[in-house]
């Protein structure tokens, strides 16, 4: 097979090439690219969910209100705050990556699949409790305090559980791809002509964290609308 | 049979139809032009240049640019022209005139329930005077359901969660139909009924029949039923602001906005009192939701409103039977 | 380093004796396969047995139809047959068909890669997809589903007792299979284009695919995340848009159309790029307004997302936004205009040939203007309360979707068919069949027309005695039709084994995927191919052609 | 958008913007420090501004997650064009969606 239409001769058959790329960077362009477009599509896929919140929210500010309140902050304050840092370990995978330092790199992934479970468990911690407190949408909601508020809480809760419950998922998905990047990152697959991979894991890893940027306000800190 | 019924142009029987159908035949005209012009075009040119041997080449031409501009500024100022048109009507669709008479709708799987205030009600019929605009109040128990009165073009979709208000005005006495024009599950098909437009001075005989009361009076009474009255009294003294009098006013909230006491208004005040709290009272009122069916609702509606006109609660229902006219 | 040039592109002997179909052998090496070409062809099976499934609804419904009465199908039956009708067709055949069969065979081809830039993405695309209309089957013979392709709430989520899960769930996959493609299609645009493949040389059908693949991105999430609530609601019972909790149906139809919307252009554009190419092919001309074309294309894409609520006109959004969207709604005809301007105004001057491409793409030109215009009367605010939820809206989407999309794919069939199996089908019998799909489809749905403004309200299985005579003669032609869209099934199988060897170049056309061989070797070209020409670069080609030569 | 120049860059191997270390450390505290602003936000009374305040900073901190920690800044346009398209159509969305919610309540002048 002729390569040669672009002449290049300085590139070696890397194994990692796939057989209809011409060359490296190529390869690494269309991954790169491939994975934004895919994050334009996950940007819409939550957007929808988003929009149809913020319609509610400017009919039922009352009720969003409420239902914020609800939350406990701390535990959404702690887990923004871990998820940032899982962030900025996944960066440093990448720049391991980049500048070929395999043990670093197996580090900070770690490090950032720690802190991801870590998200996941405070994520538990509160699911638990809003079940125990009877604040799962459906037959067995209890919540009685404001009794006329009741079902617009209720509305507000089926987006808490849909949109952190879509995020968690995502999370749980990222962190089945961080053990294969380690697992390569391990067999010393990746160094600076050949990174891709890691650095696409880590684009869908940041846009997970942004994510989860829009979702804390959004559902713990909404401040109450003051009557008159 | 077959042939004796053949229709291939649905009756005029409103004061919209001649509108709408004025638009009709306007775009057929347009746009049947353009489309017949362009299929003889290529047929014209597909013959005229067919493939033969001593046409095996294309010939080495561009048409002028110009034409580039003209056929994209000439179609985009007509449908500007149609927009204007069809927006005109529509909007001429969506408000209703002030003196139109009432008539509420429940759209229901499969059946469309009609209640006069006068008070009759009647299933999958519903009998109006002619000339005189109409307003439909409706509501939906469960699905959503349109109202379609193909004779007078018109209908309008039939929502669960609200009311939604269409009219229109008859011109020709007669049956027409009645469909649901949004499917709405088994017997979508079957949901169908007739409108019977009748001269005013029947349309009064027929409402003289058989009533349970004015819709007005039964919401008195429902009124009583659920103890609204324990709070909504008629003087300042209750726990619940007085309801007299409160009809299409301005309310003001407790967060100092202030809303139209609309159909709308009303049934939220019922349904979800604490979605809009009156300034100065506490949200104490209990939610009726899952208690009040949509017929009653429509008939606490009525009788607000007939509160709202005359301050004093409506025994005599003030029937909105055609002008003039004696029941 | 030898280069494929102008001088190529004429006609040539026999196919080369290896080829992608003949590469390797076993069941494994189809379904195993990361070759585009190969996909091409499993998506070419599994949207045609979807398409004769959607088509079987259909003539049921038909017969149904035939009489005023509900007579042959209770209607809980016709109720799912319109449904699964609707799903079938849009999911399972037509937003897949062009881009999937002919955009997968044809794009690497077309812009001179050998693959597209994610095969094993492209192979998982066609396993959700089979996925997905695998489940479809599954909810068909266990029973059905009822809500109409539209599934409105409340009715799916709190009253159907059908399988609405199962069909929202096989529509939720059947849309990640879609995005996949887009994807793949976007990052092939951008990054796998042969050397001297600037993008004012693509042919048409590549902007086309373009276009269609931003939408695919961009609107089928909403739509993803919006069964997905739907799935919620009517699994746990309370959600999102449930009218007991505050919720708004209103909001559901919003975010339905959204996508759904858009939708109708993922069908619609690659058509129209099927349209340029084989009318360059078929006139040996360079499509007039090239560039005019070509953005009109991205120009469709972004405006078909501002107008997506002139399906809610009277579901009851607010009187002043639907004036908005009725405004929007034109301009979006503004483009399509241009695009049925110049392709008529290509034939100008040139060398018609009227083989079965030709043939169907007329067809399709004229038809999808008739359906094009009728969505001008929806979009006519005042007219659309009389004619929505009507035949009326039945006949225009048949018109642009059937009349449109399904003609411009038979086009594009019968026009690569020499390049996807290297035969020939016979002429004959094409044309006949082109001659009978035309006639029947304007029978089938013309009435329809008439049907929807004298009142017949669609979805309806059993209709008033006034409507019988329209309904009897849109009954006939789809039989009629029918007959029509069975011919090209029987003749092109036939035509594998039995058609003429078909050679490099059959239609003496322009374009980089009559360079190699018929059908192409696996990796698609012998060497990379340098592009020196602009698209559609006839006159060029008949320089180099020298004297005439018969095709 | 992409043309012929394009080929030319990709005919090396990947091209390796290595960010220095003391810019993510940066941005990370930045991240930090938004987080606790937003919380601190929320407890005061800022009348109808609550609301945008909590949105300006969130989309602050997503801008230098989408900048710093992937490389946006580094990117081809192209890579602008889609993050940049994308938020634009979600802007349609909301947008015209509430063009119909807001206006719901407007009245139709007689
Ligand atoms: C391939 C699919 C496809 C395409 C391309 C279109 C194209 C268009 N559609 Fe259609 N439409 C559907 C599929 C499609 N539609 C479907 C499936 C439904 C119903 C869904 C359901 O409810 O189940 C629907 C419903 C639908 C409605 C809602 C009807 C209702 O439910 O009340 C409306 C309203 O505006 C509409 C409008 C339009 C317009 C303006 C275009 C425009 O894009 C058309 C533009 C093209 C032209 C205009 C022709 C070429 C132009 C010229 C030759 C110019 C010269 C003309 C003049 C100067 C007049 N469509
Ligand atoms: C791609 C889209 C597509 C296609 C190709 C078709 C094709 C056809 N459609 Fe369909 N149609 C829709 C999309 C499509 N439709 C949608 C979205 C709806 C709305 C659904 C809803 O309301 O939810 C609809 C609704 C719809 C209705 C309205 C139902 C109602 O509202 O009550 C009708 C009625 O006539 C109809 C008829 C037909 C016919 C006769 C064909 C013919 O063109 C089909 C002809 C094809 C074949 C027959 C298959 C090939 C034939 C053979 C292989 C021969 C062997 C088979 C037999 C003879 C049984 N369609
Ligand atoms: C327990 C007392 C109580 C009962 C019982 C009660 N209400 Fe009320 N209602 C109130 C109070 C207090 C308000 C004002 C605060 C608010 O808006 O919620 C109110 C407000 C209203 C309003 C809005 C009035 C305005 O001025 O804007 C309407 C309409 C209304 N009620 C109707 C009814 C109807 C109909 C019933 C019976 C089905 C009923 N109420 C039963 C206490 C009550
Ligand atoms: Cu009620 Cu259809
Ligand atoms: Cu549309």
């Amino acid at each position: 097979m002729s390569d040669m239409a672009l002449g290049n001769e300085h590139h070696h058959h890397h194994p990692f090439l796939q057989h209809h790329f011409e060359d490296l960077g190529q390869q690494h362009e269309a991954s790169t690219l491939g994975m934004w477009m895919f994050l334009c599509t996950e940007i819409l896929f939550f957007g929808g969910v988003l929009c149809a919140y913020w319609v509610y929210r400017v009919m039922y500010p009352e009720a969003w209100a409420v239902g914020a309140h609800l939350q406990q902050t701390g535990w959404g304050a702690t887990n923004t705050i871990v998820l940032i840092v899982s962030s900025l370990t996944m960066a440093l995978a990448v720049r391991a990556a980049q500048l070929g330092k395999r043990g670093q790199q197996l580090g900070f992934l770690f490090a950032t699949l720690i802190f991801g479970t870590a998200f996941l468990v405070v994520k538990g911690i509160e699911y638990h409790r809003h079940w125990e407190e009877g604040l799962f949408p459906g037959s067995h909601f209890h919540w009685h305090e404001h009794p006329e508020l009741a079902q617009k809480v209720q509305l507000f809760m089926c987006f808490y559980w849909g949109m952190t419950g879509l995020h968690a998922l995502h999370m749980i998905i990222g962190a089945g791809l961080l053990l294969w990047i380690m697992w390569r990152a391990y067999k010393n697959h990746f160094g600076p002509e050949y990174y891709a991979p890691v650095e696409v894991m880590g684009l869908y890893w940041h846009f997970v964290d942004i994510v989860w940027i829009f979702l804390f306000p959004f559902l713990y800190l909404i401040h109450e609308v003051h009557h008159g | 049979m077959m042939v004796a019924d053949f229709p291939l142009w649905p009756e005029q029987a409103s004061t919209f139809a001649k509108d709408v159908d004025a638009l009709y035949i306007f775009l057929i005209i347009l746009t049947g032009t353009v489309s017949v012009g362009i299929f003889l075009t290529i047929f014209g040119l597909a013959i005229k240049y067919r493939r033969r041997p001593d046409n095996e080449l294309a010939q080495d031409y561009e048409p002028p640019k110009i034409l580039e501009v003209t056929w994209i500024v000439v179609p985009t100022i007509i449908f500007m022209g149609l927009f204007v048109w069809g927006s005109w009507l529509y909007f001429h669709l969506a408000r209703v005139p002030d003196d139109a008479l009432d008539i509420y709708a429940t759209g229901k799987q499969w059946m469309w329930k009609f209640q006069h205030p006068t008070g009759q009600r009647e299933i999958n019929t519903l009998h109006v005077p002619v000339n005189r605009p109409i307003k439909i109040t409706m509501a939906s128990e469960d699905v959503i359901h349109s109202l379609f009165f193909p004779y007078f073009r018109t209908k309008m979709d039939v929502l669960p969660n609200r009311y939604r208000s269409m009219w229109f005005q008859a011109t020709k006495t007669g049956r027409f139909h009645i469909f649901c024009a949004e499917y709405c599950g088994t017997l979508h098909s079957g949901m169908i009924g007739w409108v019977e437009v009748m001269e005013p001075t029947e349309y009064q005989k027929w409402l003289a029949g058989g009533s349970e009361g004015s819709m007005a009076s039964q919401g008195e009474q429902l009124f009583q039923k659920y103890a609204c009255n324990t709070c909504h009294t008629n003087d300042a003294t209750g726990r619940g602001p007085v309801l007299a009098g409160l009809y299409g006013k301005d309310v003001t909230l407790s967060n100092d906005t202030t809303v139209k006491a609309d159909d709308n208004y009303i049934r939220e005040s019922i349904l979800n009192p604490q979605a809009k709290v009156v300034k100065g009272f506490n949200p104490i009122m209990p939610t009726f939701q899952g208690q009040v069916s949509e017929d009653d609702m429509m008939k606490l509606l009525a009788y607000v409103k007939s509160i709202g006109q005359n301050t004093a609660p409506a025994t005599t229902p003030a029937p909105a039977g055609a002008k003039g006219t004696n029941p | 380093m030898t280069t494929a040039t102008l001088h190529d592109v004429r006609l040539s002997g026999a196919a080369s004796d290896r080829n992608y179909f003949n590469d390797e052998y076993g069941a494994l090496s189809w379904f195993l396969t990361k070759d585009h070409k190969r996909i091409a062809i499993l998506y070419l099976i599994s949207v045609s047995v979807l398409f004769v499934i959607g088509g079987f609804f259909a003539m049921m419904m038909r017969i149904e139809l035939l009489t005023p009465e509900g007579d042959l199908l209770t209607s809980d039956t016709y109720n799912k047959f319109f449904t699964m009708h609707g799903v079938v067709m849009i999911f399972f055949f037509l937003i897949p068909v062009i881009p999937a069969v002919l955009g997968n065979f044809l794009l690497p081809l077309q812009i001179g890669a050998k693959d597209l830039a994610f095969p094993k993405i492209n192979l998982l695309s066609w396993y959700l997809y089979m996925l997905a209309a695998g489940i479809g089957l599954i909810v068909i013979v266990t029973g059905g589903v009822d809500t109409g392709w539209t599934f409105y709430t409340p009715f799916s989520t709190q009253y159907s007792n059908t399988h609405v899960f199962g069909t929202t769930f096989a529509g939720f996959i059947a849309g990640f299979s879609s995005i996949l493609t887009g994807l793949n299609f976007i990052v092939t645009i951008h990054r796998m284009r042969a050397p001297g493949l600037t993008w004012y040389r693509l042919p048409l059908f590549v902007w086309a695919l373009y276009a269609t693949s931003i939408v695919m991105l961009l609107a089928t999430p909403v739509l993803a995340i919006t069964l997905v609530m739907l799935m919620i609601e009517r699994t746990v019972g309370v959600g999102f848009f449930d009218p007991a909790l505050g919720g708004d149906p209103v909001l559901y139809q919003h975010m339905f159309w959204f996508y759904s919307h858009p939708a109708v252009y993922i069908m619609i554009l690659p058509a129209m790029g099927v349209a340029s190419d084989v009318v360059a092919a078929f006139t040996r001309k360079k499509i007039f307004g090239y560039r005019f074309v070509a953005f009109s294309s991205l120009a469709i894409a972004f405006l078909g997302f501002l107008v997506w609520a002139h399906h809610l006109f009277v579901a009851g959004i607010s009187v002043y936004s639907a004036m908005i969207f009725a405004f929007l709604t034109f301009f979006v005809a503004v483009p399509s205009a241009i695009k049925v301007f110049n392709w008529t105004a290509t034939l100008y001057k040139a060398s018609v040939s009227w083989q079965t491409p030709m043939l169907y793409i007329m067809g399709f030109i004229g038809l999808f203007t008739i359906g094009g215009v009728t969505g001008l009367f929806l979009a006519s605010l005042g007219l659309d309360i009389h004619v929505t939820d009507t035949y009326f809206v039945v006949a225009h989407f048949h018109y642009v979707m059937v009349g449109g999309t399904v003609m411009a794919y038979l086009a594009g069939i019968h026009y690569w068919w020499p390049k996807i199996t290297g035969r020939m089908y016979p002429e004959w019998w094409a044309r006949l069949a082109a001659l009978l799909v035309f006639v029947g489809f304007n029978l089938t749905f013309f009435p329809q027309f008439i049907l929807g403004y004298v009142g017949m309200p669609r979805r309806y299985h059993a209709y008033a005695p006034e409507f019988q005579v329209l309904n009897v003669l849109s009954t006939a032609g789809a039989s009629v039709l029918a007959v029509g869209y069975m011919l090209p099934i029987f003749y092109l199988i036939w035509s594998i084994w039995n058609g003429r060897p078909a050679g490099k170049n059959p239609w003496g056309a322009v374009g980089l995927e009559w360079t190699t061989s018929s059908p192409p070797p696996k990796e698609n070209f012998h060497e990379t191919p340098v592009v020196t020409w602009e698209a559609y670069d006839y006159p060029g080609m008949m320089k180099a052609m020298g004297e005439t030569q018969h095709v | 958008m992409a043309d012929t120049t394009e080929h030319h860059q990709l005919e090396h191997a990947p091209h390796v913007h290595v960010t220095p270390l003391w810019i993510y450390i940066a941005v990370f505290l930045a991240l930090a420090v938004g987080t606790i602003v937003t919380y601190l936000a929320s407890l005061v009374d800022l009348g109808m501004w609550n609301t945008p305040v909590a949105l300006i900073i969130a989309t602050i901190k997503a801008v230098l997650v989408i900048l710093f920690f992937m490389h946006v800044i580094h990117s081809t346009r192209l890579t602008w064009v889609t993050v940049v398209g994308s938020f634009l159509w979600l802007g349609i969305l909301f947008v015209l969606t509430f063009a119909d919610y807001l206006t719901r309540g407007w009245s139709l002048f007689k």
